[in-house]
């Protein structure tokens, strides 16, 4: 299943994809659009991507905790228009025990917002449009 | 047999995203390179090429072949290298 | 809502009860019966508790979570009979950010697990038939 | 004005849960007490009072009126005492 996703995002089917009888703990994250964003009210977001990076990036981040950890991780990451309240992204890691589940999952959202190309256009209330992040010129290649 | 940098060349395609495709007002770029040039040396080719790339900052994140990495990595022939705006995922 | 369930649990539901456009970030933990304890097969679970007192618990719990961190947080586990594979208890935390999701998810499975009056007989593919814990003698108020 | 321990009583009702409750063949007792009984002086009360509840172990764990308690918490009339099995929720 590709990691980016034009539609909904449905947190059970993410969960369905990972759950087991030999699974106990099920952690999972869900990153909802903001209604402001630095004090400012936000109407709605663009989510673009590198598809074909972000895609190989999320599974290696993917591959990378179910190596570090014994579990199995489901992710998505939606694209498009979304409204405030909408869900963005979607972690589900499953494992024997809630340690490695809690631990995989904070660790697959931490490395997808430092690692994989997605960008988001702000679109606020007083008629600004803003691409996030875009102020900052500090980070690149050492 | 090795031949000398300045007697070969390679040729890579600039892809740029999101608000750097805005801001230089292009979203692929093919640019050609002496080989073994590295990234670093690409982007200031692309500067010199590319007048709006003015815009962009000095070591933008970028990624070779969709992966990351540094800008002492070198280019190969037809690599794909993508010049990426600071990512705002999740 | 009460915090004990006689019926499967839905996480979308919980989730629906915690979110909003203010809240970024969404953690949740599901427990799930496993098939195997202590490397012996288990058929199913029976969950009992101290009703009242679990209820009175569960919402100190998460009163102590929403007061602790900023955020809004659902629990429901599940009593009766278990099949393996079924969901026993879910832990929702929404909150502005994800960090103070994750704290308080984590806190509140740890409290439940600690504090809160439920017990399960474990019914094992052997025919054996055991509460689970009560080998332990050690706890108790010191 | 205050009474001395031994000339007023206190009855409380002792509940048993999950393996206790099959342990002892009960799962609720009523027991009278000295005033200002604690919950360790409960137990001791208990034990004596009902044979099966050699069963339980020297210091379980538990809870008056839906709140866990130490050993030495008092006791008043009509408490509610809940001797509560190692927990096993989650």
């Amino acid at each position: 299943m590709a990691y980016l996703s034009e539609r909904a995002l449905d947190l059970s089917d993410l969960v369905r994809q990972v759950q087991s009888s030999e699974r106990g703990g099920i952690a999972s994250f869900l990153g909802v659009v903001r209604a402001h964003h630095q004090g400012r009210a936000v109407l709605r977001l663009d989510y673009s991507a590198y598809h074909e990076m972000a895609e190989a990036e999320c599974a290696r981040v993917v591959a990378e905790a179910e190596t570090r950890w014994p579990v199995r991780v489901a992710l998505q990451h939606r694209i498009g228009t979304l409204e405030v309240g909408e869900v963005a992204v979607v972690v589900v890691a499953a494992g024997a025990h809630r340690d490695e589940a809690f631990a995989a999952c904070r660790h697959v959202i931490e490395e997808l917002k430092r690692r994989v190309p997605i960008w988001k256009r702000e679109y606020f209330a007083d008629g600004q449009v803003d691409w996030v992040g875009a102020a900052d010129a500090g980070q690149g290649p050492a | 047999m090795t031949s000398s940098s300045a007697s070969t060349t390679l040729s890579v395609t600039v892809r740029l995203f999101a608000a750097y495709a805005e801001a230089v007002g292009r979203s692929s770029v093919e640019i050609s390179l002496p080989d073994g040039a590295t990234v670093g040396e690409l982007l200031a080719e692309f500067r010199r090429r590319v007048p709006t790339a003015a815009a962009l900052p000095e070591r933008p994140l970028c990624a070779v072949n969709l992966t990351h990495v540094l800008s002492s990595h070198p280019l190969r022939n037809n690599d794909e290298v993508a010049i990426l705006p600071p990512l705002a995922g999740g």
